[in-house]
């Protein structure tokens, strides 16, 4: 049997045998220098919260100046937004409704889509297939939104016009589809992984029971995954909501309330985008997009945390929800 | 010491604890190999089970203790690229007959596995899942199945009080019974286990082996455990695996105390590897 | 579940066989004083005929205290508890092999002319008869006191067993025909004493049981350790 | 069971399966169909002078060499800011924090920025890198605003693969006497490395494609040569199609640049994705703790 | 590791004082049977010494045993082989009493004036020290045929214990003197006969332990069974 | 019967396996308390634990087995809101004492978990990782140790040609031999071990077992199992837990043979709950 020799032949040090050798040696050191590490990953961790609160700060203390002119009534419901005229109308009633407009129907089209993706790949496709089609809806993620503002204003635009003889294809439809290819992705990939998290035995429990596969789907697992699926559903409209590009391209920029999808509209993030290029530094206008981006951040804001609310409630353990 | 006349004399009948009759085996399998891909897992399995008795499957790790008893209840199927060769007749219907239908096999052979696994559903739905699956609906059919489930699995006076709690708020052995109940809800003709107990604390544990031992009064048990000591205590057949081939088979009893084959013994007493 | 587990069941049964078993070897004991005392051939038979029972119970009752071994891992009070009913078995099986001897014995004096029985040989057959059943006793109810009480009845025993020896070499030195006779009750009266023994090896499981201590010879051998 | 009970439960689910898989094919249509309709009409554009040469005639004829540089200069800034500070808030995450009101407040920060709109971001960096930290419109506030975008995906990316490190590592390690660092430096973060790796490439892949952040912080129409200092502005490929598509003056003549563009743009974007997602599926293939 | 497990090793050490248990059994049977052979008083002193080492080596083996049991939960062969380790013990140490009991018969007969050693009784103890012998031989070897041998010789032993018990009492009829000679010659055969009765239960182990069946009493019960 | 002489008489020592003469413990536990916020996970523990001897810790699930275990290196620390009371001396030093260092105590007082869980590293960093923490860094000196706790682990011989692959390559059971020999490289003086074959077959687990009762030549080693027999097989002592109480503590055979509680005679006889 071995013998290996004591601490000393490891350490290098000269300590007695360690029999009797003081437990208190490297005290000082590491803790000390521990707690030093140890901070800076706090600051770290804490930096998130930090530039949190530097965009509210900055957000707010460019778009607060419109408000010494402008009610914030006057602002949020005037039907009228004319930034530019003299006297201008800073009411952005026409942008919100055309941001709800498109989100609503974006979500409308990539609701099922994006969930139909998902329950295919998770519970129909083959090993082999899901292999191979995971990544290309992950692909579609990542495809650029000035991509499909591109195609949307290039291609599907000029085709509705012609198809349906209406005025412009730069309409809340063209915008809304848009927008549903890029909600998709996210939609179905969280999805995906809350049908994912359902563990494999309580799917095999149900198999075991001579329940068909359809039949565990719709009895475990979609119980299981669903504030994963809601969670995704609601980041995937956030995500309508806020993005920019494709809006900025293919919604037609009207900014008026819309009573058909045939109609173009200005988005929030769309009037930011467009018109802060030309707006001179510190003037009303351009305190007025700040303020549309308060809007903005509260409307996105408002949906994360319905989502964040959703996934943490459905996941409570113990508490049986079925 | 005097040695009696070998002519058989009057015996008293209070020792002997009558035998069963000889009966049709539930299970009966014939020449079965299996295939995972190329590996091969399973070769020439011959082997019947014996109805109304708790079989246990023994052997070491990878020896194909799992995939067979998978092959059981179709489950096996669930893994792309698996082969069955040989014939696997329940109740002398042919398991992998084209005809078959998995669900229904699932439906008469059913399965408990090593992790307690409950739905997050309160314990009655738990048990109900299945009874509702095959169409029943009236409320008072299922709470008489609910019951009675509860009841065989030596449950149901933990639980009867708390029927519509969450089956999540159950310890670990309570889990395990719960999904006892559930797979009896089904009425299956033969219950599959695969390390019921191996996630459970000794009490636990022995509170399911109890009830292993209850239930054969009612179904066929196969039984997958690592523990010899438990393949020991709870069944009365013990087939040993080596090497995806069945080594023996026989009276658990006869195994412990004189098994036929070297092998056997030299891996039950530890004198192996 | 209910009550007791599957493997208390199994030695519920175990414990009851034995008592069966007992009660057997028990009443072979008190026929074949009976048939000494009354010098009647046919309960010697009858003693001679029972054993293969008690034999074969010796038999089952082993084999299934060696597959509860085997297969359910007693530990503690039920390894002590098989542990020590296969040997009260055997003890058991050994009392009837010295009933049966005695029976043998009585068959052979039966045929001689009637004459009573000698009167010490009587009283062993009482205490012998005592031992045998009180052992059982201390057996069921796990009662030392009484087991050590049957330890002493043998010392009581090998005496009477040494002075009938001596009453009988007079009594054969003084009368020639006597001889068969005599010599067939030195040999009862061995039985008898060989009847107490295994009563007081019984009684020693008892105690080895309750306690856990092995009292036969004297105990551990710690106390005697020393270089050889 | 009855026979035609169970075949009514079969056929629900083909009925079922067969629309999932529908809505599959749909959605695959539409990215193929991009795919595929970009592909066809901007292959013709590429040519060595266009991805080599800057751009004339108005942006008429020429290349696009600066917009590249650009987006590459943009997106490995935005790596460089996000990559330390989100792996070591991950590290914060999974390795310091214990449960308790810090830690929730920390996850509801990151969970509020990866949700704020890229717009938004582009305000912010507006007003402050490009306002109040005076760097102008250039490449420095551009990669900044990008980097905090994409901090919270590196961050999850990140925290997800060290909490795919099994805790037994981390027990095994300070059972054996080593400090909490020590067992970060030392098997945590190697083992976590190549997922967070993979993890934070897709999310930067998917800066390199954004338009509104770099918008009023870094992008410019058109710059002669390329940028000499971190606070030139620079041109960036997104930006470059977003202007040829709506405000050239010329933009019926310069349709095949525009795609000749955004196929190079998604070239690059998605072969980004591809790699990383290629690397992650061999990784979890080959892990077996 | 290297070789034999760790209770593979203390199984090993069981047998090893089993073995060395079995030669000091072996021993006092022949050391007995010499000092009746040659009336030898101090022989005979020496096996009734000698016998409480085997009675504390009993104490001792089982305990093991018992304990190997309790911790390692033994199957199969091991089982068997503590189990019948366990008996062979007791039966080893019935073997030494008998052996002792046998030295009581010489230290009496010793005292007596000298004779010759019936022929018969010489005979009788070099069968039962060959069975001791043998019994063991075949422990050692796990040979059942060896073992089954030795049941034939107890058959052989028995029929010389009737033949003795008729030859003394003749013996005893014809001349008075002799009486006390003839009652220790006859309890002196009894002893040798129960040797050999000890020797053919440790074979019987042998065959138990090797093969896993109980040949006692003619096997098993079920070849006897039938309405009480 | 012969009954001998009462008098000692001389008994051959051969069949003595001599005691060891007493030593000063190597940990002595007293009046332990200890809580987890407000829970209070073990009350007034009172032990012993005896030098280069296999202590086993058993109990029913809950009972304060791992806790107890995680005292004795500190790593109960890891986890807030724990409290400690009363002494717990290592060698006579009281670990808890505010100047002693939890890193130290570590080193000193190895561990091995449940799971296998060797770092993603090869085997020989593996076995390297400890003393290279503590600075050693020549390759003959740590070629040595390597070679050396791989052969105390009883793994050499499997894995001296493939050194430099990964550790996740190995089974299970060489896995956690493994693991051992990485704990082994520090030196310890005690080795906890916490169920460390619950994750393993039969065969692993009969050589990590065989492993234990050598390393006891070694060092002392503690370990908790849910597995009786496994306490049974290869522990010199055990000590019987319930709801946090030390019930019972003593010589391994007298437990299992002859329990002076009535608790833990119920426990290890399958009477509880
Ligand atoms: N899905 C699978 N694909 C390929 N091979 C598999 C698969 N499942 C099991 N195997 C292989 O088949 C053999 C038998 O596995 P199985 O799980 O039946 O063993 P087991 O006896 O149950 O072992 P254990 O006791 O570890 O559960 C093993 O060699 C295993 O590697
Ligand atoms: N981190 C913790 N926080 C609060 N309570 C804990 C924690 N860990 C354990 N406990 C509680 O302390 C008690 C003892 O737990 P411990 O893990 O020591 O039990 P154990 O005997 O090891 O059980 P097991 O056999 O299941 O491992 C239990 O009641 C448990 O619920
Ligand atoms: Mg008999
Ligand atoms: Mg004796
Ligand atoms: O004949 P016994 O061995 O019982 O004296």
């Amino acid at each position: 049997m071995l013998q290996i020799p004591q601490a000393q032949a490891i350490t290098g040090d000269n300590a007695p045998p360690v029999a009797v050798a003081p437990l208190t040696k490297r005290k000082v050191t590491s803790t000390v220098q521990e707690a030093r590490i140890r901070r800076v990953f706090v600051v770290a961790g804490f930096f998130s919260v930090i530039i949190m609160g530097l965009i509210v700060l900055f957000l707010f203390k460019e778009g607060l100046g419109l408000f010494s002119t402008v009610s914030v009534s006057d602002f949020l419901f005037g039907e009228f937004w004319y930034p530019t005229y003299d006297p201008s109308d800073f009411g952005i009633l026409p942008l919100i409704a055309g941001s709800m407009a498109v989100t609503v129907i974006s979500s409308a089209i990539a609701v099922p889509l994006g969930v139909g993706a998902a329950l295919y790949l998770g519970e129909v496709a083959g090993h082999r297939t899901k292999e191979i089609l995971k990544p290309a809806v992950e692909l579609l993620a990542s495809l650029p939104s000035v991509v499909l503002g591109f195609v949307g204003m290039v291609v599907i635009a000029p085709l509705m016009q012609e198809w349906w003889d209406i005025p412009t294809g730069l309409n809340v439809l063209n915008a809304s589809m848009m927008l549903a290819i890029m909600a998709i992705p996210t939609i179905a990939s969280i999805s995906e992984d809350a049908l994912h998290s359902v563990p494999r035995d309580l799917v095999e429990a149900s198999l075991a029971l001579g329940a068909t596969r359809f039949e565990t789907l719709t009895r475990v697992i979609i119980p299981g995954a669903i504030s994963g699926m809601g969670t995704g559903v609601i980041l995937g409209m956030s995500r309508a909501m806020g993005e920019t590009m494709v809006v900025l391209m293919v919604a037609g920029g009207a900014a008026q309330i819309p009573t058909s999808i045939f109609e173009s509209v200005r988005p929030l993030p769309a009037t930011i985008a467009a018109e802060m290029g030309e707006t001179p530094f510190g003037s009303e206008h351009y305190h007025a997009l700040f303020a549309i981006g308060i809007v903005l951040f509260i409307l996105t804001m408002g949906f994360n945390l319905v989502a964040a609310y959703i996934s943490q409630r459905f996941h409570q353990k113990g508490a049986a929800t079925l | 010491m005097v040695k009696a006349s070998a002519a058989a004399q009057e015996m008293e009948q209070s020792l002997d604890h009558p035998g069963v009759q000889p009966e049709r085996p539930i299970i009966e399998v014939k020449g079965l190999n299996f295939y995972y891909g190329d590996f091969k897992a399973l070769t020439d399995i011959n082997m019947t089970i014996k109805r109304s008795k708790v079989t246990a499957l023994i052997g070491p790790s990878g020896c194909g203790k799992s995939t067979f008893l998978r092959l059981l209840n179709r489950m096996n199927e669930l893994i792309a690229g698996t082969r069955v060769e040989g014939e696997l007749l329940f109740e002398g219907i042919n398991l992998y007959d084209p005809h078959v239908d998995p669900v229904d096999v699932r439906r008469r052979v059913g399965m408990v596995f090593q992790k307690p696994n409950p739905f997050p559903k309160t314990i009655y739905n738990n048990v109900a899942y299945g009874p509702r699956l095959h169409g029943l609906k009236e409320a008072k059919n299922l709470d008489s199945i609910v019951e009675r489930s509860l009841k065989s699995a030596a449950l149901w006076d933990e639980v009867k009080d708390i029927l519509h709690q969450s089956a999540l708020g159950l310890s670990g052995g309570q889990q395990q019974r719960l999904c006892i109940a559930r797979a009896i809800a089904m009425s299956p003709e033969v219950l599959l286990m695969d390390e019921p107990t191996s996630a459970l604390d000794p009490i636990a544990t022995s509170r399911i082996e109890e009830l292993v031992k209850e239930l054969k009064q009612s179904y066929t048990v196969i039984i997958v455990t690592h523990n010899m000591q438990q393949a020991a205590r709870v069944s009365d057949e013990t087939a040993f695996f080596y090497m995806g081939r069945l080594v023996e088979m026989g009276a658990t009893e006869g195994i412990f105390t004189k098994p036929q084959k070297e092998q056997t013994e030299h891996y039950i007493t530890g004198r192996f590897g | 579940m209910q009550g007791l587990s599957y493997f208390h069941r199994r030695m519920q049964e175990v414990k009851e066989d034995l008592l069966k078993m007992a009660g057997r070897a028990e009443e072979a004991v008190y026929t074949a004083t009976q048939a000494l005392v009354q010098r009647d051939q046919k309960l010697a038979q009858s003693v001679i005929q029972g054993d293969r029972r008690i034999d074969l119970m010796q038999n089952e009752i082993e084999e299934r205290c060696i597959s509860l071994l085997a297969t359910q891992q007693p530990v503690a009070v039920d390894l002590r508890f098989l542990s020590a009913v296969i040997k009260i078995t055997s003890f058991l099986e050994r009392m009837g092999d010295q009933a049966v001897n005695l029976a043998q014995r009585v068959e052979v004096l039966a045929e001689m002319s009637p004459s009573e029985t000698p009167a010490t040989l009587t009283q062993m057959g009482e205490i012998a008869r005592e031992m045998a059943k009180s052992c059982l006793d201390a057996f069921v109810a796990e009662d030392v006191a009484k087991a050590t009480a049957v330890l002493v009845r043998d010392d009581e025993l090998d005496h009477l067993c040494r002075t009938f020896l001596e009453e009988m070499i007079t009594w054969m030195t003084e009368e020639r025909r006597v001889i068969r006779r005599g010599v067939e009750y030195v040999l009862a009266s061995r039985h008898l004493e060989r009847i107490g023994d295994e009563a007081t090896n019984v009684a020693e499981e008892v105690v080895y049981l309750v306690e856990g201590r092995i009292i036969r010879h004297g105990g551990k051998p710690e106390t005697a350790v020393g270089p050889s | 069971m009855s026979r035609h009970s169970l075949a009514s439960r079969h056929f629900s689910q083909n009925l079922a399966f067969a629309v999932f898989r529908l809505i599959m094919l749909t959605v695959l249509a539409a990215l193929g169909g991009i795919l595929i309709y970009v592909f066809i009409h901007g292959i013709s554009a590429i040519s060595w002078e266009f991805l080599t040469a800057e751009p004339t005639n108005s942006m008429t004829a020429g290349g696009i060499f600066p917009a590249i540089m650009g987006t590459l200069y943009l997106t490995v800034g935005a790596i460089v800011v996000a990559l330390p500070l989100g792996v070591a808030a991950a590290i914060y995450l999974s390795e310091y924090a214990t449960d308790g009101r810090a830690l929730r407040v920390v996850r509801l920060g990151i969970q509020n920025l990866a949700g704020v709109p890229s717009v938004v971001f582009g305000l912010f960096g507006l007003a402050l890198f490009v306002g109040y930290f005076h760097l102008g419109i250039s490449i420095a506030a551009g990669s900044l605003t990008l980097g905090l975008l994409i901090l919270p995906t590196v961050i999850g990316a990140s925290e997800e693969a060290l909490r795919q490190v099994p805790s037994t590592f981390r027990e095994a390690s300070l059972g054996l006497g080593a400090t909490r660092w020590q067992t970060i430096r030392k098997v945590v973060l190697p083992a976590a490395l190549p997922g967070i790796l993979t993890g934070s490439i897709l999310g930067i892949g998917r800066a390199a494609g954004e338009t509104a952040p770099i918008m009023f912080t870094a992008a410019t129409f058109y710059t002669v040569g390329l940028p000499r200092s971190p606070l030139d502005e620079v041109m960036a490929l997104p930006y470059h199609i977003y202007v040829l598509a709506t405000a050239g003056t010329h933009i019926e003549q310069t349709r095949s640049l525009q795609y000749g563009t955004v196929l190079v743009l998604i070239s690059m974007v998605l072969g980004l994705s591809l790699v990383a997602i290629i690397i992650r599926t061999r990784m979890r293939k080959t892990k077996q703790w």
